[in-house]
Order: C-alpha cells, then sequence, then structure tokens
C-alpha cells in the first residue's frame, strides 16, 4: 500500500499488565486507509489483547493512540465506535435475546419521529446482510441462526458502523471456505472506501491472500512488520514461533483400523438431524466434513448423549447402550470436546487447574476426590504437553487466550484419558504450531488405538489425519470417502455436487 | 403477525381472559364496572411500581427497595404538608426529585463499585423505611383540600363503579412505559444489557448511564407509586406497603418477563397486576379462607401461573427448529 | 335473618388476632350469620381492595380490623354509597364519625395507663428502673402503650425508663432485646419490665431465667393483652400483672349490627371493651384454662 | 504458591478485619462488650449473645452459601423456619421425644428443599421464582400447622436444643459450630465443592462435563432446606414456642447479606462457608451495636443500612482496584514487575 503522511490510525508504546502477566510491552502499530492489516502471534501473543486495548474495552497501562493524527484515548468501546473503530471481538459478541436487526442496529437504530422505526431497521437489515450474502429474516431471534450465521451478522455490525477502521479478530474462525470468500470480497469493498482494516487470523493462507502488511507479536512484543507481497509463508511462521516449524509429512496409515467400538444404528433427532448409521473402529479417525449447517455438530451431540435423540440407538462392542446424558456417554469411555468453547466448554471462573480435571473429577463421582498431588501433576503434564501458555494455574480460565482455551479443553478430555473422543472443532481459533501438534496429537491417539470422530470446517486437516472421512449435507450422511479417495478435492465435489443442485435463493 | 417473540405475552393475557371468565362464571357479581373500577384503582401503585420494576428485571436486576420508597414518599409528604405550607403540587416534585435522585445512587453505587443489584437495593430497602421512621413513626394524615380535589376526580359508571384518577395515573405510566421501553434507544439498551452485560458494553451500550437511568426510573416511579398511595390513603405510614417489592416481582414475572432480564414485555406486566388482582378478589369473594389458606392458596395459583407459563413457552418451543440462513453463495 | 357480613382482618400476626378471628367465627356461627372473612396480611391497601370487594359482592354489614388509623374516608364513603353499615373493630380511624356505625375498641392509652398505675403502686417509693418493649415501630397500639404508660407513671418521680427498644410485639424478639437490656444496664439494675404485649413479656422472662434472676420478684413483670400464656407466668408468679385486651370485639359489633338492620337503632359511636387488669390475685390457672378454648 | 491454610486466611481476612471493627464499635458503646461470665452454669456476656444470637442466620448461611454457590438463591429459608419449628412444637406437644421432633422437623425441611429443587433442577424455574412459592405459602402451611396460635411447649430436650448448654456454652453456638465445619469439612475433602462450583459458573459446560448437575442442584436445596429447619427448631426452642407468624421472618434477607458480606458472589463460583459465617456475625454484632446503643428503635433501620453499605463499599472489588492502584502509585515501580503473585484480587477493568 502507498504509505501515506499520516496514518489512520497509530498507536506507540502500548502496554497492558495482567496479574502475573506482560499483555502487551511497548507495542507500536501504524495503520493506513485503504489497507489490510494483518496482526498475527501465536495463542497468547496479546493479539486481543492488543485490539481491545486500541478500542477502550482495556484500560491500556500505558501508551498513545492517534486517529488521523489526532491524539484519542477511547475510554470505552461506545467511544471508539463514535469515533469510527468498528470491533468484532473474539468471541461471537452479540445479544441473544434480540432480534438480528436489534443486534446490526444497536446504537444507532433508525428512528422516526423520535421513535425506533421497526420496519425501517427490519428492511435496512435485510439490505445490508444481502451484502454479506446473507438471505434471512432480520426480525427473527439472533438464536434462530447457526454460529456462523452469527459470526456474518457480527462483521456486517462492525462493518456498519466503522467509518473509519475496522477490527476482526478471527472473524474467519467458524467459517467455511465459501463464508470466508464472501467475506473477504466484502473486506476488499471496505478497503476500496478507504477503510483501515486490522484482520487477525491463524490461517496464512487467508492473510497472504486479503492482507497487504502484517504485525507479529511474540509474548506481547512486537517482533516485525512485514510486507507480505515481500515475504514468504515460512518467513512468517518463524517470526512469529521465534524457531523454525518444522515440516512434518503426514502419512495416513489406511487399513489399520482395529475391533469395532461404538456404532450408531439409524440414530436421529427430528429437525435436527435425518437418521444415520456410523460405525467407528478402534485406532480410526473418522473425519465429519460438510457445510455450515450440515450437522456435523448435531452428530457429535446425539453420539455424547448430549443431545436426546428420539430414534435409534447406539451400541458399544455390539452392546446396546443407554444414551439418555453426558454421563451416560462418559461412563462407556466416550468424550466430547464441544465446538462453542465459551458456553459448553469453559467454566470460567473456574481455575484453569480445576477445568483440566472436571471431567475425570466428575467420572470418578463427588466423594472421591482426586488427590492434590494428582491434580498438579496431572494439569502440569498437560500444560506442558499442549504447551498451553498461561501465568499460573490459578488463573480463571477465561483470562486465557482463545486457543490456550482451546488447548485447556482438551486437555480435560485426554486426561480422562477415552476410548472414544469426539472432537468438534478441535482447531478452532489454534495457532499453525499448535495446530500441527494437535494434528500430530490426533495421529498418536489414533495409532495408540483411540477411536476418534472429528468434526472440522478446515478439509485440509481432515485430509491429513482421517482415515475415513463423512460428508454431510443437509443434516444428512452423503458419501463416505476412505483411503486415497480422501482428498480436498473429493470433498469439495461431495458438497458442491448437491449444493448446485439445490435451487439458490442467493442474491450475491 | 404473531411472532415467537410475543408469545409470552399472549399467553399471560390468554391467562388472564380465562380466569376472568371462571372467577365470573362462580360469583356473576365479578363480572361488573364495580369490580373492574376496582381492579384498576386499587391495584395503581403496585401497577406504577411495577413498570419499573419491569426496567429493573429487563435489564437483569432487580429493586428491593420500592416498596419503602413508596412509604418513604407518604410519610415526606404527609409530615411535609403537614408541618409547612408549600402547595402539594411542589411537595409531589420535590419528593420525585429525591427519589429518583435515591434510584439513580442506587445505579451508580451498582454500577461503579459492582456491587449485586441485590445487595445495593436490600441496603436501600432499609435506608428507606429507617427514614420514614425518622420522620414519623405515627400515621399521619393528609387533610390538604387539593387531595379531596384530586380524590374527587373520578368518573361513576352506570352501575355503580368509579373509575378513578390514579387508576388513569397507572395506565398512562403503562403507556409510555411501554413506548420508553419498546420505541427508544434507551429501551433497547435495557433489553441489551439483560441479555447480558459484558456484551452489551462490548457493543457499545453505555453501561453506567444505562444502569443509573433505569434505577432512576425505578425509583421516580416508586415516588410517584408513593404518591398515588397518599392519594389512595390519604396518609403517610412509615409501615405501609412492606413487601410490596415482591408483589411487584411476581407481577413481572407472571406478566412473562424473564427474571435474568432481555426478555418481556411492558403490557405483560399490566396483565400481572390484573392477574394478581383477580385473584385477591376471587379470595376475598369466596370468603371461606382461614389467613394461612389464603397464603397457601396465593403460594398455589403463582406457582401454577409460573408452572402454566413455563409449559406453554416449552410447548411452543419444541417443533420451532433453527434454520441457517446462509444462502448460497454463486 | 340471613345475614352476610365482611369482615377484613389484618392478619394473623400473634396469637391474640387469632383468638380475634376464632372468636368473630364463632360469634357468626352462633348467630347463623354468614361470614366472609379477608385476611389482608398486615397491609393496608389489602384491606381497602377486600373492603371494596365486599361492597361489590353487596354484603350487609363491614367490619374492618384496620391495620393503621388514617386512609379510610375513600373507601368508607363507597360503603356508605352503597348503604352498607361498616364498624370497626379494635382499633379506630381518623375518619368522620358518620361513615362508620360504630367502633368496638378498648382504649389502648388507657391500658397503658393502667399498667404505669400498677406499677407505681407496686413499686410504691422505692426508686425504680423500668425497661420498656416496644411493640412494632410506628404501630398504633405501640405508640398508644407507650404514651399512656408515660401517662400513668408520670406523677411518680422514682420510676424512670431507662431504655425503650422494641422487640416487634415477637416472643423471640422479646427475648432477645431483654437479654441485651440485662447487659448494658445489669440485672440488678432493672427493677421492672413493660412489655406492650404479653408475648413478648413471655420471651423476656425466659431471659431473666437465663441470666440467673428471678422474675416477678427480682425484676416486676407488667404487660398487656392477658392471653393463656399471661395467665400462666402469673399463676407461676414470674410476671406480675397484665391487663386484659378481649379478644371478642366481634360479639358486640353482632350485636349493634343486627339491631341496627332490624329497626335502625343507633349504637352508640364507641362501644368500649373493658380493659381488665388481672394479677396474682386473679385464679390465673382457672382463667388460663377458659381462654386456651378461644384459639390464642 | 501459597499453602492451603495460608489462601484460606487470606480469603477471610476482610471479613475478619470487618467483624473486629464491628465488635470495637460494640466495645465503644458498651465498654462492658467483651466481659464473659460463668453465671447459672452457663456462659454470660455480649460477646456470648452475638454468639449465641447469630446462630440461625449462620445456620441458613451454610445452606444458602451453597445454594448461592450454584448461582442460586433460596427466598424460602425463613418459611420454612417457621414450618420446621411448627413441626416440632406439634410432634413434643403430641407427647412425642424430643428427638422424633427434631427428626421430624428436619424431615419436613428436607422436604421443602427437594420441593425447591425439584422446581429449580427438573422444573427448571427461576430460583428466586421457585423459591418465592414457597416463601408465599410455607408460612400459611407453618400456620395450618399451629392454628395461627404460638404453640408452646415445655419438653426439656427440645428446649435444651435453643435455651440449653453444652459445657457451659449455649446449645445453638455448638450447633451452628459444628455444622457449618462438618459442612467445611465435607465439602473440602470431597470434590463436592468444586462439582458446586462448576455448576454455579457454567451449568452447561458442567453437564457436557458429566457432572450430575441435576441431582447435585437438588441436593444443594435440600441442604438450604435441613439448615433452615434446624435453624427454625432453635428458634422454637428458644421460646419454648413455634411462632409460625414470626420466626425467622425476613431471616432469609439476613442470610444472602450475610453470604455476600461474606465475599461470596451472588452470581455463584467460587464460595466459602467460613467467610459466609463470619458475614453472619458480622451482622449480629450489627443489630448487637444498635440494641446495646441505647438509640431510640426509630433509628435501628437507618443505623443497620449505614453500617452494612459501609461493609459491602468496603468490600467493593473496585475499591480494592483503587486501594491497589493507590498503592502502586506510591510504591513506584513495583506495578512493572510481571512476577507480582497471580493470586491478586483484582480483575481488570469488567471484563467478563
Ligand atoms: N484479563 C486478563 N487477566 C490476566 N491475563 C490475561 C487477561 N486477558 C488476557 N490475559 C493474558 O494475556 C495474554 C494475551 O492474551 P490474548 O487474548 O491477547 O492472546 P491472543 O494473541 O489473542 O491469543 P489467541 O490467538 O489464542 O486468541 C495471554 O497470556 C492471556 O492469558
Ligand atoms: N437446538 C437446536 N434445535 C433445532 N435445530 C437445531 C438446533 N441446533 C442446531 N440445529 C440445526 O441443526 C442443523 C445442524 O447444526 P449445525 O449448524 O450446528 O451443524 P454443523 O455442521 O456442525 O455446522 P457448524 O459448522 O456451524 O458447526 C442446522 O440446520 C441447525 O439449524
Ligand atoms: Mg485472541
Ligand atoms: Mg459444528
Amino acid at each position: 500500500m502507498p504509505d501515506q503522511p499520516t496514518p489512520m490510525l497509530q498507536a506507540r508504546g502500548v502496554t497492558k499488565y495482567f496479574p502475573g502477566t506482560i499483555a502487551l510491552d511497548d507495542v507500536d502499530i501504524d495503520l493506513f486507509g485503504g489497507e489490510v492489516h494483518a496482526l498475527l502471534g501465536e495463542n497468547g501473543a496479546g493479539k486481543s489483547t492488543l485490539i481491545k486495548c486500541l478500542t477502550g474495552a482495556y484500560r491500556r497501562d500505558e501508551g498513545t493512540i492517534t486517529l488521523e493524527g489526532e491524539p484519542v484515548s477511547p475510554a470505552s468501546t461506545a467511544e471508539s465506535l463514535s469515533l469510527g473503530i468498528g470491533t468484532v471481538y473474539q468471541e461471537v459478541n452479540l445479544l441473544p435475546n434480540l432480534t438480528v436487526a436489534e443486534n446490526l442496529f444497536l446504537g444507532r437504530q433508525p428512528t422516526r419521529f423520535g421513535m425506533l422505526s421497526r420496519k425501517k431497521m427490519v428492511n435496512l437489515a435485510r439490505k445490508t446482510l444481502a451484502e454479506f450474502g446473507l438471505d434471512i429474516d432480520p426480525a427473527e431471534p439472533l438464536t434462530s441462526y447457526s454460529v456462523a450465521v452469527r459470526q456474518v451478522v457480527a462483521i456486517a455490525r462492525a462493518a456498519e458502523m466503522s467509518g473509519k477502521v475496522l477490527i476482526l479478530d478471527e472473524p474467519t474462525a467458524s467459517l467455511d471456505r465459501e463464508e470466508v470468500q464472501l467475506l473477504f470480497s466484502v473486506i476488499r469493498k471496505l478497503r476500496d472506501r478507504g477503510l483501515a482494516i486490522i484482520f487477525i487470523t491463524h490461517f496464512l493462507d487467508q492473510v497472504f491472500e486479503i492482507s497487504d502488511r502484517a504485525t507479529v507479536l511474540r509474548n506481547g512484543q512486537n517482533v516485525g512488520m512485514r510486507r507480505l507481497a515481500e515475504v514468504t509463508q515460512k518467513d512468517i511462521v518463524t517470526l512469529m514461533l521465534g524457531r523454525q516449524l518444522e515440516e512434518r509429512i503426514h502419512v495416513r496409515s489406511g487399513g489399520t483400523a482395529g475391533e469395532l467400538l461404538v456404532s450408531a444404528d439409524t440414530l436421529s433427532k427430528r429437525g435436527m438431524i435425518e437418521p444415520f448409521s456410523l460405525d467407528i473402529h478402534k485406532s480410526e479417525v473418522v473425519g465429519l466434513a460438510g457445510l455450515l449447517g450440515s450437522g456435523r455438530t448435531e452428530t457429535a451431540n446425539l453420539l455424547f448423549g448430549a443431545v436426546q435423540s428420539d430414534h435409534g440407538d447406539v451400541k458399544v462392542k455390539g452392546k446396546k447402550i443407554r444414551l439418555s446424558n453426558p454421563r451416560d456417554a462418559i461412563s462407556h469411555g466416550f468424550a466430547l470436546c464441544p465446538e462453542d468453547r465459551k458456553t459448553e466448554g469453559i467454566v470460567g471462573e473456574l481455575s484453569v487447574r480445576d477445568n483440566i480435571i472436571l471431567a475425570l473429577q466428575a467420572r470418578q463421582g463427588w466423594s472421591r476426590p482426586l488427590s492434590r498431588s494428582k491434580i498438579n501433576e496431572i494439569a502440569e503434564h498437560y500444560v506442558e504437553a499442549l504447551d498451553i501458555r498461561l501465568a499460573s494455574l490459578d488463573m480463571p480460565i477465561r483470562l486465557l487466550s482463545g486457543g490456550n482455551q482451546q488447548k485447556a479443553l482438551l486437555a480435560r478430555w485426554l486426561a480422562t484419558d477415552p476410548d472414544f473422543l469426539i472432537l468438534d472443532e478441535p482447531t478452532r481459533g489454534i495457532d499453525v504450531g499448535a495446530h500441527s501438534e494437535i494434528i500430530s496429537l490426533i495421529e498418536d491417539l489414533r495409532d495408540k488405538g483411540m477411536a476418534l470422530l472429528v468434526a472440522s470446517s478446515e478439509m485440509e486437516e481432515l485430509v491429513a489425519y482421517s482415515t475415513r472421512v463423512i460428508v454431510l449435507k443437509d443434516r444428512e450422511q452423503a458419501c463416505e470417502l476412505t483411503g486415497d479417495d480422501i482428498t480436498t478435492a473429493n470433498i469439495v465435489h461431495a458438497i458442491t455436487d448437491e449444493t448446485l443442485e439445490r435451487p439458490s435463493n442467493a442474491r450475491t | 403477525m404473531i411472532r415467537t417473540t410475543h408469545l409470552p405475552l399472549l399467553v399471560t393475557l390468554g391467562t388472564f381472559v380465562i380466569a376472568f371468565a371462571l372467577c365470573a362464571w362462580q360469583y356473576p357479581a365479578i363480572f361488573s364496572t364495580r369490580v373492574a373500577a376496582n381492579l384498576l384503582t386499587d391495584n395503581a401503585f403496585l401497577g406504577i411500581a411495577a413498570v419499573g420494576m419491569t426496567f429493573v428485571i429487563l435489564s437483569g436486576g432487580i429493586d428491593l427497595s420500592i416498596g419503602s420508597v413508596i412509604a418513604f414518599t407518604g410519610v415526606f409528604l404527609a409530615v411535609i404538608l403537614r408541618d409547612t405550607n408549600i402547595h402539594p403540587l411542589a411537595a409531589f416534585a420535590l419528593v420525585l426529585v429525591i427519589t429518583t435522585a435515591f434510584g439513580a445512587a442506587m445505579g451508580a453505587v451498582i454500577h461503579y463499585l459492582e456491587m449485586p443489584a441485590f445487595i445495593v437495593t436490600l441496603a436501600g430497602m432499609f435506608l428507606a423505611r429507617g427514614a420514614a421512621y425518622v420522620l414519623s413513626t405515627d400515621s399521619v394524615p393528609i387533610t390538604h383540600e387539593f387531595f379531596s380535589t384530586l380524590q374527587d376526580i373520578y368518573w361513576k359508571a352506570p352501575s355503580g363503579g368509579r373509575f378513578r384518577l390514579i387508576g388513569g395515573v397507572m395506565l398512562l405510566t403503562f403507556i409510555i412505559g411501554a413506548i420508553v421501553a419498546h420505541r427508544t434507544k434507551f429501551g433497547q439498551n435495557v433489553f441489551a444489557m439483560g441479555g447480558g452485560a459484558a456484551t452489551a458494553r462490548l457493543m457499545g451500550v453505555p453501561l453506567a448511564s444505562t444502569t443509573i437511568r433505569i434505577y432512576a426510573i425505578s425509583g421516580g416511579l416508586a415516588g410517584l407509586s408513593g404518591i398515588v398511595f397518599s392519594l389512595y390513603t390519604s396518609a403517610g405510614y412509615s409501615l405501609a406497603t412492606v413487601g410490596v417489592e415482591l408483589d411487584a416481582i411476581a407481577a413481572v414475572v407472571i406478566g412473562g418477563t424473564l427474571l435474568t432480564g432481555g426478555y418481556g414485555f411492558v403490557a405483560g406486566t399490566f396483565f400481572g397486576i390484573l392477574i394478581m388482582g383477580l385473584i385477591q378478589t376471587y379470595i376475598v369473594f369466596d370468603g371461606s379462607l382461614s389467613s394461612w389458606w389464603t397464603k397457601i392458596v396465593i403460594g398455589g395459583l403463582l406457582f401454577a401461573f409460573i408452572l402454566l407459563q413455563k409449559g406453554l413457552t416449552w410447548a411452543t418451543r419444541t417443533g420451532k427448529r433453527q434454520s441457517t440462513g446462509l444462502a448460497t453463495p454463486s | 335473618a340471613d345475614l352476610t357480613v365482611g369482615f377484613s382482618q389484618i392478619g394473623s400476626e400473634s396469637g391474640w388476632r387469632a383468638a380475634e378471628t376464632s372468636v368473630a367465627k364463632l360469634e357468626a356461627e352462633k348467630r347463623g350469620i354468614t361470614l366472609k372473612f379477608a385476611d389482608a396480611q398486615q397491609k393496608q391497601e389489602n384491606q381497602i381492595k377486600a373492603i371494596r370487594s365486599f361492597i361489590a359482592q353487596g354484603v350487609d354489614g363491614i367490619f374492618i380490623a384496620p391495620v393503621v388509623a388514617t386512609g379510610w374516608d375513600e373507601v368508607l364513603e363507597e360503603a356508605k354509597d352503597a348503604d352498607i353499615p361498616v364498624l370497626l373493630l379494635d382499633r379506630k380511624v381518623d375518619a368522620s364519625d358518620d361513615l362508620y356505625l360504630t367502633s368496638v375498641t378498648s382504649d389502648t392509652v388507657y391500658e397503658g395507663k393502667v399498667a404505669g398505675e400498677w406499677l407505681a403502686e407496686a413499686v410504691g417509693g422505692a426508686e425504680c428502673n423500668i425497661v420498656e418493649l416496644q411493640g412494632t415501630t410506628g404501630s398504633s397500639p405501640a405508640i398508644d402503650r407507650k404514651n399512656g404508660f408515660e401517662q400513668g407513671i408520670a406523677g411518680s418521680d422514682n420510676l424512670k425508663i431507662v431504655r425503650s427498644q422494641t422487640g416487634d410485639f415477637t416472643r423471640s424478639q422479646g427475648k432477645v432485646v431483654m437479654e441485651s437490656f440485662l447487659k448494658a444496664e445489669g440485672g440488678e439494675n432493672i427493677c421492672a419490665l413493660y412489655a406492650h404485649n404479653d408475648d413478648m413479656a413471655v420471651g423476656a422472662i425466659q431471659a431473666i431465667k437465663e441470666a440467673g434472676l428471678k422474675p416477678g420478684e427480682d425484676i416486676l413483670v407488667v404487660a398487656i393483652d392477658a392471653v393463656p400464656d399471661a395467665h400462666l407466668a402469673i399463676a407461676n408468679g414470674e410476671m406480675n400483672a397484665t391487663i386484659e385486651l378481649t379478644p371478642n370485639m366481634a360479639g358486640p359489633a353482632y350485636d349493634a349490627l343486627e339491631k341496627y338492620l332490624a329497626d335502625g337503632t343507633m349504637p352508640p359511636k364507641w362501644i368500649q371493651t373493658e380493659s381488665r387488669l388481672f394479677t396474682a390475685s386473679d385464679d390465673n390457672n382457672a382463667i388460663y384454662e377458659e381462654k386456651k378454648q378461644l384459639g390464642y | 504458591m501459597p499453602g492451603p491454610n495460608s489462601s484460606v486466611l487470606k480469603r477471610i481476612l476482610p471479613q475478619l478485619v470487618i467483624l473486629g471493627v464491628v465488635l470495637l464499635l460494640n466495645f465503644i458503646v458498651f465498654p462492658d462488650f467483651f466481659r464473659i461470665e460463668f453465671k447459672n452454669g452457663r456462659l454470660f456476656g455480649s460477646l456470648i449473645d452475638v454468639l449465641n444470637r447469630g446462630a440461625p442466620t449462620a445456620l441458613l448461611c451454610v445452606g444458602m452459601t451453597l445454594v448461592i454457590a450454584t448461582k442460586g438463591i433460596d427466598l424460602s429459608v425463613g418459611a420454612v423456619m417457621a414450618i420446621a419449628g411448627a413441626t416440632a412444637a406439634s410432634l413434643v406437644v403430641e407427647g412425642h421425644g424430643w428427638f422424633t421432633a427434631l427428626l421430624g422437623a428436619l424431615a419436613v425441611g428436607g422436604l421443602c428443599g427437594l420441593w425447591n429443587g425439584v422446581l429449580v433442577a427438573v422444573i427448571r424455574i427461576q430460583p428466586i421464582v421457585a423459591t418465592l412459592v414457597l416463601m408465599v405459602a410455607g408460612r400459611g402451611i407453618a400456620q395450618l400447622i399451629t392454628e395461627g396460635t404460638i404453640l408452646t411447649f415445655n419438653n426439656e430436650g427440645l428446649v435444651r436444643l435453643g435455651a440449653g448448654t453444652v459445657a457451659g456454652i449455649p446449645t445453638p453456638i455448638v450447633i451452628w459450630v459444628a455444622l457449618g465445619a462438618l459442612a467445611t469439612f465435607v465439602i473440602r475433602r470431597t470434590a463436592l465443592g468444586l462439582l458446586i462450583e462448576a455448576i454455579g459458573v457454567n451449568e452447561t459446560s458442567s453437564r457436557l462435563t458429566g457432572i450430575n448437575s441435576r441431582v447435585i442442584l437438588i441436593c444443594v436445596y435440600v441442604m438450604s432446606g435441613l439448615c433452615a429447619a434446624l435453624a427454625g427448631v432453635i428458634v422454637a426452642a428458644d421460646i419454648k414456642g413455634a411462632d409460625a407468624n414470626n420466626a425467622g421472618l425476613w431471616l432469609e434477607l439476613d442470610a444472602i447479606l450475610a453470604v455476600v458480606i461474606g465475599g461470596n458472589s451472588l452470581l455463584g463460583g467460587r464460595f466459602s462457608i467460613v467467610a459466609s459465617l463470619l458475614g453472619a456475625l458480622i451482622i449480629q454484632s450489627v443489630n448487637s451495636v444498635i440494641l446495646l446503643s441505647g438509640m431510640p428503635p426509630e433509628f435501628n433501620l437507618v443505623i443497620k443500612a449505614l453500617l452494612i453499605l459501609a461493609i459491602l463499599v468496603i468490600q467493593s472489588p473496585k475499591i480494592g482496584h483503587l486501594v491497589y492502584m493507590f498503592r502502586a502509585a506510591s510504591g513506584g515501580r513495583n506495578i512493572a514487575s510481571p512476577t507480582r503473585p497471580a493470586a491478586s484480587p483484582l480483575v481488570p477493568n469488567k471484563d467478563k
């Protein structure tokens, strides 16, 4: 991007202390109008903290911020909004009790004679969302729609509100590639309008696709800014990690699947998932692929008893089991790492240590507490094994960065040493380094004889570790890929085939 | 178009209609303008206070102080009208300023000191009643002729029911309250807070001013309710309206507002009030319940209403499925 | 006659009031009157609501035991408009007396005065520090009984109220507050206890005993209401005097109402019940047994 | 990492300090406050009264702390006290022994708790509304048992529970201290505390983690009912009579207040029973100041409100933050030290 004389947004020496850590240490960043600026770094590097400091969600301890050359110091998100800085924070932050339109316009509702005009609001909302490829009824409550839709609504909201700067913290984490493309086209439009855009993600492909420059954080410090046209992915990764990431070659161990462990027989729930049958063997990773809303999460929930099926049954080693709640599943050695970590995963106020041992303790029952030393042993083991970055095991888990929370949740279930592990979007929000570690972890677990069911939106990842991939479409099993058929192209093909046949109601 | 979000309101309305029909069927005298007028007049002060409570509960808070504030207002008016020569209207204005400021102060404490509303308003409840005691422990009659003038404003229906001024004040409060809650930015902010304060903050809702305003409204409406109560009884009494906050909460909940905040209707509260009034009327018409059975029956009916609501909400929720709404990109 | 009477009772906050209610029901049964009973749970607004409902129902007469003296004009006027006679039980109201037929009450100031006078006589000329257990702050019997008592001891300079705190008319608060009196003043420095009702006195008596003193001897105890337990305490020598507040308020009220409805006889505006003093010289055991039947 | 004992002490330090200050206030208005005598075979003194009179609130506190830790609230405890007292009284009046009466009362209290628990955990009614039902109806049930009268009794054994002594110490003190210790022990020596906290913070997650939240929730309400029943029996025994109208009236508010003064969050999660018990003692000490000061009763509520407000304000996290900032500012570069202990009570802004 052409360097303009005055940056749109400039931060100097931003520093933020948290008890036990320095989350940001003297960070500078320059942001020009008309550029997409990627903010990169490992989990816990301080990306989210930086944008929270820039937008007044946190009070920064030191540092100055200028907007178009004028010093500003937003003390609240409301203030930064009024300055023209729109933000989508890491976890979807919308209000479940309001309608889509209300969420979209909260704080700047259209009025008529001083009163809110709902009709106007809904019409405007419909128009705005259409730009983002969303054809939904904005007068419906937000909760009628899936996480992905909400994510798009949140982005639309921020984009609408940002006159000068738009900040997106991992906006693509719950989107699949089509939505990502849609989002990118919107981002480009906004960039061309002269907005300065900060884009945080762990997908380097996306970074190179959309961004002009990238600032890399490591341990709260700015370790460099790069023009992306001039570097390779490898350079960036090395900068992020401070070391080279050794390439791993994933070999699919085909055909070594062990004995049958879990089988589902025409399991279904009306309105959520059509009847499906599924056999899962030991030493096997079954991947679940599909578009958003295709029913991956539902399949996982049904198998774990988190959702009650209304038809069909589940057998473990050929014996029918009762599966009326997660406890039943756990007692048969099942484990589920859920997709929505904020509301279904973490127990925010409790310490990281307690969160890690919670499932194990719950299985042991209240009367047989784990000993203190055992607890510490387990917690410390997993913190090291999964490289969870934290100031102390005693800190509430909600204070961990998003990716580290995800790892802690993984630790929670690994600690129960399950026979059958269900992972729903296990790498969401996880950085490149950890990403490949988790992939190899999955492979290790498989080789140790565990049966895994992994739902993921990242096809490359599925391809890497799955011994079998099941493609879901419209809440139904569409096809199954095995062996060498497991390629990204085949999965995409399986998905889009159907998509093309569907009558399209899109207005893009 | 009827949206599922309006369901709780319709449920409350339906409940009231059915309950009224049942009562009138058993005691035909209930189907009269007299009873209708009584329902409005007798519940006026409770209704006004419940409007304020609706705002508080919608925002996810609670205000336990309103009963005490009503009593304080009455005593304050009575004492000031007894001891000074100021006109009641001026006294009304003064007391409204005091109670609004009191509410605002509680809101400020809740927000800035990050203390739970339950506890702050509990202390407020002690404080307001304590202040009433300090002003006067006696019940003080109000004899100002302006009060009689106001009390004499009523419309007498042919069959004997008197629709009084205070009932009108309540209706007006409900109408304004409904407009503010559902048709203004402030109202949207209240709902937003009820949906989740942390999220609302990130979405740019000014939590401080919204919180303070919510509790100021509740305090101010409790003051207005106190004025209405003093018109109702022509007196100020420091022991009056003990526990009214619980009645108000019950009315709000029966009216379909979720106690955790974020969902509800001001109009629902109105029917909540009427349902509660109807329960009392029914019990008096019956007249055979002992003191203790009265309590048990009120508790039982409260339970029945909550259960009915739960059941209806549940029945409508299952059956409704989510839609992804994601259009297929071309 | 086929009379229907609506009775708006304050609540059931004490045994005495339960007795008043049960007497009202018994007396109604005796006379073949249909009694519509409404419990207001201590709230004036509920009483007003009840009265309005009685009017809407068209009862023949309304009894009110008003929770507070003020604030009745409007609703009484409505009753008058509807030609329904209103009778007040056990407390009076601040309203023009043509709005109600009559009131059947005791004189609560006088009760306090009797207690004061009895105490003044009992201690003679000796110095006496009195502690007072007040009723619920702000309630009219608490205010009246305090005033009456002060009038009763006004003539004797040797009597002095050293501590006065509310015991909320309840036994347990009576006990708690008495405990603190005993500590704060020192038990031996207290010569008499005056409680606004017997329940508090009964609680206080236990506190006195637990402090190692003899109620009735070391500390004189006088209270008001004459509930059965007070008679028992007097019989046991733990209490010295109580002034009766009869629970039979409804009886005279029914009489007056029936007469008025039969031939328009206007009763006197105030039917005063007797405020009888009971001391150890009465046969308290017998009275106890007799009163036990009344539903205290 | 600090050892378990020092962290417990740290947790209850604010409550201890406040309790000390309020006791000092008692001493100022009544110099003999700390004097304890042995009289009539029992300890006798104002301090003992505080401990003794604090018993009902303290007992309620134990259950209430657990309920609040699950993000609930139990408004019915006052009414349950009345029911339990009435049950015990009517049982002894019918000629049963004190032990039967106690068991009967506990059974009834447990039943009330079960009712609340089922409403909350199974029917999923919000706790405040669910328990409001029993709060309204419960007193009626109690009166139904006593028929509106104060049901007096003279059963030695039962009376001893309220007004008797154990080794010179009033029984209620022994009971609440024992119950508090037992509850703390059971909860901290098992995983129950952790599971309760997890449910309070995030019930969905807890359920998905395999915690039997339904059963634990019900148990917690039953526990609250049992505590209330015990408190009800003590109050009835204390005055040798079950006063269905007034026993435990508004005591639920005191109990909730005590839990909050104990530094427990009404939003559930981390809790400390010991701190709540201290909170109960603080409230009782405030009551004691009021009684001993000899002020006219019309000032009672104002004094109580102001004292409690002061206590809460001092405890507010925000004030703690300000104090910390002030200390940091005067303490120089201390703030920049990344090695500052992590267990500082401060949370930045109000981030959730
Ligand atoms: N409120 C807080 N209190 C204490 N520590 C915090 C708080 N918020 C964040 N941290 C710590 O600050 C560091 C930076 O966190 P941040 O959320 O900014 O990371 P991130 O770069 O966004 O990581 P991710 O990619 O996982 O989202 C982490 O170590 C985190 O534990
Ligand atoms: N609680 C629910 N009640 C009814 N339908 C639901 C519910 N939850 C999800 N659904 C529907 O089930 C279908 C599949 O859900 P979901 O979107 O979670 O699938 P997914 O393939 O896992 O997608 P994602 O990538 O978002 O996780 C969707 O159409 C969704 O609308
Ligand atoms: Mg982040
Ligand atoms: Mg999913």
